[in-house]
């Protein structure tokens, strides 16, 4: 019936809306622990390490062990100072900070220097304002884009293009690999893909996976400018 | 005796201020003659507290500190503003530079190269961390 | 017409699957990362104290000012320790390792302290088993009706129940407040009540939202026990 109709559409707009909601939240998330790992326990390891510099100017001219032990102590420091980079930054990359194109451009280089696939990036802006949620949703479609042909494309060449068009964002991820079949799009247990449309859905974009140019996959993102963000 | 470096502190997090107003004020030639947990406190003080040297934390709760930067060398354009972060990326040693500040640290070697850094900045010159210079 | 039916059906459970992805995936996450924190940061920090301490020995009968310092280093460590537990303790609770009897009693009593509001807890077992999955399900289901409690509802009593009842375990979070209007219920930027609804869905479980028993609001969530979690 119409209203049965209705009723299913009204309940899928709720259920879209507390996905957008979700991504949402978790990017909220990862940014407010991200900052309190690097704020809160990088101050103090600094801290610590200065105060080991004071202990060791007060011991001037002492014995050699006990220097050695400061030593050691600042190493593991050093230490910790790594795992609270690498935990923040597994949670918010700070490449973002600089922008959108300096953030795919890393994740290209990135990719290229893990996988030995060539992986080239080009831009026709040398800045593009996108708002911060924009910019997150860019940044992880990309990932997960580069992620899969990581894992499934076989592919020898990839090339990202981000590029602004009138008042539209758009990026392409394309590789030459082995190519998406529908049947894929569709398997039960993978959401890479479909978080990928919610993400950019969520922010009034949308997102197209298809066949590459010659061959492969083509993943395609458009993402509307609002006025206020080219300012 | 000639006078001692003058130097302010900016930052959010207490325990590292403790510590850096420790280290400083343990040397002859420096003292620390303020602090502010913010930005907007540090240039309120910093209007009636001549500094030589401003050590500014880059992430502070109200404001950017690049932004702060700005503001001090406004107002105060003698006093050398020494940026501390936690970032490692030399591209905000390269923005923190551009915007007027005569130095960069990272906070994980403010233990080695903190006092050294204060001085440098303090007679008029530029200071960045030998990573960073070679990175440059 | 029915094809078109079918189709808003499929994208809807499609939709569904997807929340509740997000929802796991991100619970993983945050246990993942809590025990990088705890792990790695937490282990760097015990290796520094118990240096510190060597170091102390090492100096035995120094001057006062070294000794002092090393004091002051160590509060600096424990603070640092305390700040690892609770961003750590933000993303996963640690009372949920000692189960979920201990982990929503401890809920019950931490709401009480913080609202100088009466909040009862009773369950009929001394310990219920069930999967970690729905452990984290009970446990932010719990979260987020106490915050709407201590946000909304103005309540003097709340009664929180958890049960084994056959082959379901039964939470009942009653408050006696003002009570929860449909309307509220349907509010656009609200989604507290429909992520419960979606995380009980997602591990085959419901959730209900309803008026309290004399007065105030009612929430129960009901989630089935597998043969395999009762063992
Ligand atoms: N670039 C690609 N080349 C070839 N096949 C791909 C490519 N990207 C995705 N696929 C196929 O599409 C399927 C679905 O991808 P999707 O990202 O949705 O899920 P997944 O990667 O399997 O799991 P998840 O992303 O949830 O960890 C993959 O399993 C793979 O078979
Ligand atoms: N226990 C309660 N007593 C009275 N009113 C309630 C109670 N719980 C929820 N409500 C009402 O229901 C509305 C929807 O709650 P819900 O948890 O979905 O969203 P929210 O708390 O407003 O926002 P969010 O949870 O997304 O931060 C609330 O705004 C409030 O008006
Ligand atoms: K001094
Ligand atoms: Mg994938
Ligand atoms: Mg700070
Ligand atoms: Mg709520």
């Amino acid at each position: 019936s119409k209203r049965e109709k209705l009723e299913i559409e009204q309940s899928h707009a709720r259920l879209a809306e507390l996905s957008a909601h979700l991504v949402k939240a978790r990017e909220e998330e990862r940014i407010h622990i991200a900052r309190e790992i690097h704020d809160d326990l990088g101050g103090n390891l600094s801290a610590i390490k200065i105060g080991l510099m004071s202990l060791k100017n007060k011991l001037s001219g002492e014995q050699a062990p006990v220097l050695q032990q400061l030593e050691r102590l600042s190493m593991v420091i050093d230490q910790t100072f790594e795992s609270v980079h690498r935990i923040a930054s597994d949670l918010r990359p700070d490449i973002l900070e600089l922008g959108i194109v300096a953030a795919i451009e890393w994740q290209a280089r990135s990719f290229e220097q893990q996988m030995e696939t060539t992986c080239d990036f080009s831009c026709n802006q040398e800045h593009i304002k996108v708002s911060p949620e924009q910019a997150i949703t860019l940044f992880r479609i990309c990932q997960e884009a580069l992620s899969n042909i990581a894992k499934y494309a076989q592919a020898s060449q990839v090339d990202i293009l981000l590029q602004l068009r009138g008042d539209e964002v758009v990026l392409i991820i394309n590789d030459d690999g082995i190519g998406i079949s529908p049947e894929d799009q569709l398997k039960q247990n993978s959401f890479g893909l479909r978080g990928m449309m919610e993400r950019a859905a969520a922010v009034n974009g949308s997102c197209a996976i298809g066949p590459g140019v010659q061959k492969g996959t083509r993943v395609r993102v458009t993402l509307p400018l609002s006025a206020q963000d080219e300012s | 005796m000639t006078e001692k470096i003058r130097v302010f502190i900016v930052d959010d997090h207490a325990i590292l201020r403790t510590g850096l107003k420790q280290i400083l004020n343990e040397s002859d030639d420096v003292c620390v003659i303020g602090e502010a947990d913010c930005g907007s406190k540090a240039l309120h003080s910093l209007s009636q507290l001549p500094s030589d040297v401003v050590l500014l934390d880059i992430s502070l709760p109200d404001r950017n500190g690049l932004e702060v930067l700005k503001l001090i060398k406004r107002d105060q354009p003698k006093t050398a503003v020494l940026m501390l972060s936690m970032h490692r990326e030399d591209q905000y040693a390269i923005r923190s530079l551009k915007a007027g500040a005569s130095g960069y640290l990272s906070k994980q070697s403010a233990d080695s190269e903190l006092l050294n850094a204060v001085r440098v900045v303090a007679c008029g010159k530029k200071y960045v961390s030998p990573e960073v210079a070679q990175a440059l």
